[in-house]
């Protein structure tokens, strides 16, 4: 009944209709057509191999993009994620090798690696949610904070991480690839988070958070959970990154911050908050990565690789807000 | 109890008022900062080391003037760009001039004129296509960090004329520099602009409540246009004040003045939600932050301290300013 | 005992008091109304109850218990719910999440199915008066002014709370609705809840009202049974000693103007929400456009002045062809439009009065540079003419009351005389004071020659002070009341005409 | 949407305008740069292009691949999973991380590719390095600053970015030579993050808190910014500084007859790998297998050092070069070859 009241209200079709309903179709089109094109170019890029690279590379970034999305939910914004992913990521390697690289030893620092994203996220959110210091620059402030904490921690990179942690993630077990058992637990978990209280609440603190309080909301605590929320989404793309590249590097994730934010955009969330979906994000992590590799299977001459990404990644950004306004209008 | 109330009224006495202008407070923390530099690092506060700072401060103060205007204009007016338009601007008045103080003329017309361009692609963006600043912005970074490589591939890099580098480095008048002096101008030419001109009105006008304004009659877009290629056109004018100041232009010059100029803005007491504040106040901001970083580089500690010590000092100088309205009156 | 005891509760926005003593007494299972006019601190009383204004002194006593109220959080625990008159709502969510925000059902997670059952009995309620589009799951963004309306009253309702305040919930909803609305407080007054009711509509607060306390100037000045007072005695309790402000105090409207001269003229005008709408306005003219809210009269105007787009049929003004394209356009050539909503078109907050009132000076004079001592002269009698009370032209415009900002919105437009005077609903949410300012010069105004277009939502201001009105429904003009046809009954009777 | 769609599709097509025509080609090689804020990078690209196509004189077609663009360290494995996919011979990178291309280097070997990193060293065993030693590197400047204050004075040093492993490496060559001479101080130590203006704004710090300095040890092109600052400071005839290796600095240096010394870190490395590689591919055997550095997969190439004896020498080799044109040198494929067996 109530899909027939909206479509007589509102006319366009059985597309647009789609559309509102899930607003990253149109970023998993320009995917899919990117994936496409890739192919056409080199068709190896799409191979079962091909395909387990790109999701191994960039799941650390579509991680990140989730982790943005949720404070961009409640109309926020981090700039200290891939801060929070290099400290994280010296943390666990720096732990791993003193603790001795055993399995319960990688355990063990996964598990002060989360702690020490949710932390970073809490000193966010209290920054930017408790203190009401504003969140471009707050954040950017603790962007350098953690740097330095992860400067300290390790000095140089450099520190391998121990066979046992990578290998796993590099590995296969029956045939399929690990970083596809991550996936697949990851969409289980941003299933059962998209139905907490929590993430309405985010979402509707985004819509217009002075509304949301005066509904008795409690604004600010809803902000810092959302920080803290990403906080341990970074952690895991830290985790991720970790798993890839076997090693600690305290510079690691400082590009990615931005990248983050792009693929937050391009999955078609709304950067003032209120609305946007998780998934549009990690499909707009992808968007990044295609886009990258595209530009190279088609033979850009180098000094022009720069330019094509940037206009092809900004042609993409206009798109991503322009369709997800048309959805919302 | 009415009389109670009165009395104990929160109207704050005049001293308090005064001392939390956002420019006494920038002033006092300058000040304050100066002596804690002269005490760790003897020196540091001499006159020649001022004066030295104070270039360092114009050269981030008049790219801040146009981030200033950009983020006064409102509807969330962030200028990310700024950096990729010093650096490319660098490079072209390095190539226009190359070493003849008779090019400098063409030189700076080219590259205000550069800058004025991409101003315009910006606000065309922002005001057409709707998109939001932060976004069309980076992806505008992103476009322009692309052009840079290929504009800088295959043209001879060029010198700053020698008149160029005496404008920035040598004492011009009174024993400033001329970029002091431009500096000053820039600061006299900004207050009379906002607050003795139709079209300071009109910023405020846009940047408070854009629907108000354009009942009124204020041309919206064509103003939000305009401050962005004003934004365009103070980072150009940055950027070849820049090559003056190097000597010879290099790539990637102007990345680091993106977040700062935006920190100088927010410490000059201009909000990030626009329609309030003003230019002296930044003028102010960007002295802050140099004189920090200059205290930070004088003194001998470990860069992860630094940056850790960098960090917490700019989000306790954040809570000195106007942080956002508690949700509860 | 009563229910609540509200006594002596001030606070001060920085240096203006903006509740002196707020003495508030409901007991259980009645409707209390609350009147007074605007900044007489009546919205700050019930902020304070609802825990979104913290106050500076005073006490609140619920079932006789004294307590402190440190946010909205805290107000629901003691069992106070809040209508807000500027909505509360997240325009991404459903009517549905809307509903249950407060209070969402589960635990860490969402109970979709307690959720949807719960929106749905407050749903029920209004199923019938709703209208198209209303469901469950409809985006509150997509839904009507008057369907957001219902929504937060439905917010309101399902906090069950045994205190609900309804700070003017019925401004945009039309008659069905607000029967509806009042037959479902009278249910929950048998049910022994006590209502807090704030309306500026004097027949709604004799419909549902029982008893009403009387704010002025930030004091509680006295509380009667509706049973005993009648409307008059309630104006005057309002107003205090000030006679000559009693509401449509305007001069009868003048008789037959010179029809000859039109200024503006409209034929077959046509665009979003208004269809073939045609008409003239005479110098020297009020015009009214009468009707249930909503009915086109606000987009007609809208689009006449170039903010909303036009679609078909011609405009002429003075004589001469125009094509409504933008505000600035239509400033140019000798247009004025005066919106209601002044947080929205008018007011550019934060900034000085003088600010507030220049830009159509500065757009038609063409100036470039804003010296202070220039405007100054011709902001002030701008702004005495409509007895505006301010500071000085330096202070910001948020230091005044909400009448006295809309006069400064007004005065903008005084400074240089347009010809045609386009006028949104000006007075609402002002008070009685200011709108009796603001009538008597309008029709100054049109005495002097200026051709007036008059849309008020409140019928009584319009059969008071327009020459002719124009009944709209549906889009369009129903039906045209000229002289002694000007009557209530006449009015009703075209624009509850079935469409 | 239609009309975004198509816009993409616009861009995609231009793109697939410059794509290259595929030649037969002997060996197809990758070239990876993550990082493209300076010149001294595109210079390395393009010496590296100059010499694949001087193979083709020899007889060997050799077809380069180049994917060079601002990425960070995921986005670098990416290039190589890239050229995994194309089906490359050999790779030659430019790494951003020393030890994060480990698994992606372990499966291009897997693939059968040949991966070479230079300019930087990795830790990987499944990689040689073919490059200059950073530490070296550091430790030349250094040694001819102590040599040249003559073992005693109060040195500062502006490092790059901090927590890199190439500037750690060259801090750490500059400390070791420091160490033998207990007359000199190491005052300060700051990072500047590769950036002239940087290097400028911390050299101009330094002199004002630090009037007594008599020495700086400072790399790459913020030395150019750093002597900006000492001309500025007129001491120019009281400190002696390293110096960097761009035409714009030697002609200052030759004119300002300025008191330094740099060691080169030659854009031609890569070439130099290149050429290697060729080898490599070719069948052939080092004669000393590569197996230097810390991670033991290194091959050291010379580093050339300018200071006041060689600087004019220097400046005529530069003549009519672009201002951002580094001195450069690299292996011929004569020298290359003379280090197979």
């Amino acid at each position: 009944m109530t899909t027939a009241t909206i479509s007589t209200q509102k006319p366009g079709g059985g597309l647009k209709r789609l559309v509102e309903r899930y607003p990253f179709l149109p970023a998993l089109l320009i995917a899919l057509v990117l994936l496409a094109l890739n192919g056409l170019y080199q068709p190896r890029s799409i191979s079962f191999i091909g395909i387990t690279g790109l999701v191994k590379t960039y799941l650390a970034l579509m991680m990140l993009a989730i982790a943005q999305t949720y404070v961009v939910y409640a109309g926020d914004i981090d700039l200290s994620v891939g801060a929070i992913v290099s400290l994280v990521n010296v943390v666990i390697v720096v732990l791993m090798e003193k603790m001795g690289g055993s399995g319960f030893s990688v355990v063990a620092a996964l598990g002060v690696g989360l702690l020490t994203g949710l932390a970073c996220g809490i000193v966010n959110g209290i920054v930017v949610a408790a203190l009401r210091l504003q969140a471009i620059v707050a954040t950017f402030a603790t962007s350098i904070f953690f740097t330095g904490l992860a400067l300290y921690v390790m000095p140089v990179a450099g520190t391998p991480a121990p066979a046992a942690f990578w290998r796993t993630y590099g590995g296969r077990f029956f045939e399929i690839p690990f970083v596809f058992y991550a996936a697949i637990l990851l969409a289980i978990v941003l299933y059962v988070l998209a139905r907490t209280r929590l993430a309405t609440q985010l979402l509707a603190v985004g819509d217009d958070a002075q509304a949301a309080f005066q509904s008795g909301l409690p604004v600010t605590r809803i902000r810092i959970q959302g920080y803290a929320l990403c906080g341990l989404f970074a952690a895991l793309a830290a985790f991720c990154i970790t798993g890839d590249t076997a090693s600690g590097d305290p510079l690691v994730g400082g590009k990615m911050t931005l990248f983050s934010v792009a693929a937050v955009v391009l999955g078609g969330s709304a950067l003032s908050g209120g609305f946007g979906t998780v998934v549009g994000s990690i499909i707009g992590a992808l968007i990044i990565g295609l886009i990258n590799s595209l530009v190279f299977f088609v033979g850009t001459p180098s000094e022009w690789q720069n330019l094509v990404q940037g206009l092809a990644i900004l042609i993409a950004l206009m798109a991503g807000v322009l369709v997800g306004r048309r959805a919302r209008a | 109890m009415t009389a109670t109330t009165q009395t104990q009224g929160r109207a704050p006495s005049p001293m308090l008022t005064f001392l939390k202008q956002p420019l006494v407070v920038a002033l006092i923390l300058i000040v304050a900062l100066l002596l804690l530099g002269e005490t760790l690092s003897p020196g540091f506060a001499s006159a020649q080391q001022i004066l030295r700072l104070l270039i360092v401060a114009a050269l981030l103060g008049i790219v801040a003037a146009g981030q200033n205007l950009v983020i006064l204009g409102g509807r969330e007016g962030i200028d990310l760009s700024v950096g990729g338009v010093i650096s490319l601007s660098a490079i072209i008045a390095g190539n226009v001039m190359n070493g003849a103080d008779s090019a400098i003329v063409p030189a700076v017309l080219a590259c205000m004129a550069a800058g004025a361009f991409i101003g315009l692609i910006n606000g065309m963006g922002v005001t057409l296509l709707r998109i939001p600043p932060l976004v069309m912005t980076l992806g505008m970074l992103g476009v322009l960090q692309g052009l840079l490589v290929v504009v800088r591939n295959g043209i001879p890099s060029g010198f700053a004329a020698p008149g160029l580098s005496r404008f920035v480095t040598q004492p011009f008048l009174l024993g400033l520099p001329g970029i002091i002096w431009l500096w000053v101008a820039i600061g006299l030419l900004m207050a009379f602009m906002l607050t003795r001109t139709v079209y300071g009105h009109r910023i405020y006008a846009i940047g408070s409540n854009e629907q108000a304004a354009y009942m009124a009659g204020v041309p919206v877009r064509a103003m939000r246009i305009s401050l962005f290629m004003l934004s365009g056109v103070f980072a150009a004018i940055t950027g070849i004040c820049l090559l003056g100041y190097s000597g010879s232009s290099f790539a990637n010059v102007g990345e680091q003045y993106m977040l700062a100029s935006i920190i100088a803005v927010v410490f000059g007491g201009t909000p990030l939600s626009g329609g309030k504040g003003g230019y002296t106040g930044t003028m102010a901001g960007a002295l802050l932050l140099v004189i920090l970083q200059g205290i930070l580089t004088t003194v001998h500690i470990d860069e992860s301290g630094r940056q850790m010590v960098f960090g917490a000092t700019l989000l306790l100088l954040m809570l000195f300013y106007g942080r956002g309205r508690a949700m509860r009156g | 005992m009563s229910k609540l005891i509200m006594r002596g509760v001030s606070k001060a926005y920085g240096a203006t008091l903006a509740l002196r003593r707020g003495d508030l007494t409901v007991e259980a299972g009645e409707v209390h109304v609350l009147i007074g006019s605007n900044g007489s601190g009546k919205s700050t009383l019930c902020k304070v109850l609802a825990g979104s204004v913290r106050p500076d002194g005073g006490e609140i006593l619920i079932d006789g218990k004294p307590v402190t109220i440190t946010g909205p959080h805290a107000a629901r625990e003691h069992g106070i719910g809040i209508f807000y008159q500027e909505l509360s709502l997240a325009g991404h969510r459903t009517v549905a999440e809307n509903i249950c925000l407060p209070d969402m059902p589960g635990g860490i997670f969402v109970d979709r199915k307690a959720l949807e059952i719960r929106a749905a009995r407050y749903i029920a309620l209004f199923e019938t008066v709703a209208g198209e589009g209303f469901s469950a799951e409809a985006v509150v963004e997509n839904l009507r002014a008057d369907q957001r309306q219902l929504v937060e009253i439905m917010k309101a309702l399902a906090t069950e709370a045994p205190i609900t305040i309804f700070d003017e919930p019925t401004s945009a909803l039309d008659r069905a609705q607000v029967d509806r609305f009042f037959d479902i407080l009278r249910g929950l007054k048998a049910d022994g809840r006590s209502i807090i009711f704030i309306s500026h509509r004097m027949d709604e607060i004799f419909a549902i009202g029982d008893r009403v306390t009387v704010i002025r100037d930030g004091e509680t000045v006295g509380t009667e049974n509706i049973a005993d007072t009648n409307p008059a005695a309630v104006i005057r309790l309002m107003v205090g000693g000030q006679d000559e402000l009693a509401a449509g105090a305007s001069a009868p409207p003048a008789a037959a103007t010179d029809r000859k001269a039109a200024v503006l003229k409209a034929e077959n005008f046509s665009g979003k929400g208004f269809a073939n709408v045609s008409f003239e306005v005479a110098k020297g003219e009020i015009l009214g456009f009468g009707g249930l809210h909503g009915q086109g009269q606000s987009a007609v105007l809208r689009a006449i002045f170039g903010a909303n787009l036009a679609a078909g049929g011609t405009i002429t003004l003075g004589g001469s062809a125009f094509t409504p394209s933008n505000p600035r356009t239509a400033i140019r050539r000798g247009l004025a439009y005066v919106s209601g909503d002044r947080s929205r078109d008018g007011i550019i907050q934060g900034r000085p009065i003088i600010e507030n009132a220049t830009p159509i000076h500065y757009l038609r004079q063409k100036l470039q540079l804003a010296r202070p001592a220039a405007l100054a002269a011709r902001v002030k009698p701008a702004l005495e003419a409509l007895h505006t009370k301010f500071g000085g032209l330096s202070h910001p415009i948020n230091s005044l009351s909400g009448g006295n900002q809309q006069k400064i919105v007004i005065a903008r437009w005084l400074i240089d005389r347009p010809d045609v005077l386009l006028l949104d609903d000006p007075t609402k949410g002002i008070d009685l004071s200011a709108k009796a300012d603001l009538f008597s010069l309008i029709r100054k105004l049109a005495e002097e020659g200026m051709g007036i277009v008059l849309y008020s939502s409140e019928d009584a201001e319009l059969l008071n002070n327009a020459d002719r009105i124009l009944v709209f429904n549906g889009g369009s003009v129903r039906r045209e009341l000229t002289g002694a046809d000007r009557t209530r009954y006449n009015l009703y009777q075209a624009a509850y005409e079935a469409a | 949407m239609k009309k975004f769609a198509a816009l993409a599709l616009t861009t995609v097509a231009a793109l697939a305008v410059s794509a290259f025509s595929t030649q037969a080609a002997d060996y197809k090689i990758g070239l990876s740069n993550g990082w493209v804020g300076s010149e001294w990078r595109t210079q390395m690209i393009e010496q590296a292009q100059a010499a694949a196509a001087a193979w083709k004189e020899k007889g060997v077609n050799v077809e380069v691949v180049v994917q060079s663009a601002n990425v960070d360290v995921p986005g670098q494995i990416a290039h190589v999973r890239n050229f995994i996919s194309e089906g490359v011979n050999a790779i030659i990178i430019n790494p951003n991380s020393p030890t994060a291309f480990d698994p992606v280097f372990a499966q291009a070997k897997e693939a059968g590719i040949l991966v070479i990193s230079t300019d930087a060293e990795v830790s990987s065993p499944d990689a040689t390095y073919v490059g200059i030693d950073q530490k070296a590197w550091g430790a030349a400047g250094a040694k001819w600053l102590a040599e040249t204050l003559g073992g005693k004075g109060n040195v500062v040093a502006i490092n790059g970015v901090a927590g890199h492993p190439a500037n750690e490496m060259r801090v750490a060559g500059y400390k070791e030579v420091f160490g033998q001479y207990p007359d000199i101080k190491i005052v300060n130590e700051v990072n500047a993050n590769w950036d002239q203006a940087q290097g400028q704004q911390a050299m101009q710090n330094l002199l004002a808190t630090n009037p007594d300095i008599n020495g700086v040890w400072v790399q790459d092109g913020m030395a150019a910014g750093a002597w900006k600052s000492i001309i500025d400071a007129k001491k120019q005839s009281s400190i002696a500084a390293t110096g960097e290796i761009r035409k714009d600095f030697i002609d200052l240096w030759v004119k300002d007859k300025l008191n330094s010394g740099a060691s080169v870190n030659p854009p031609g490395v890569m070439a130099s790998a290149l050429n290697v590689a060729v080898l490599m591919l070719e069948g052939k055997e080092l004669k000393e297998p590569a197996t230097a550095g810390q991670y033991k997969n290194a091959m050291y190439l010379p580093i050339p050092f300018i200071d006041g004896k060689n600087v004019d020498q220097v400046a005529k080799e530069l003549d009519g070069k672009p201002g951002y044109f580094s001195y450069t040198s690299q292996l011929s494929i004569a020298d290359a070859e003379a280090l197979f067996k």
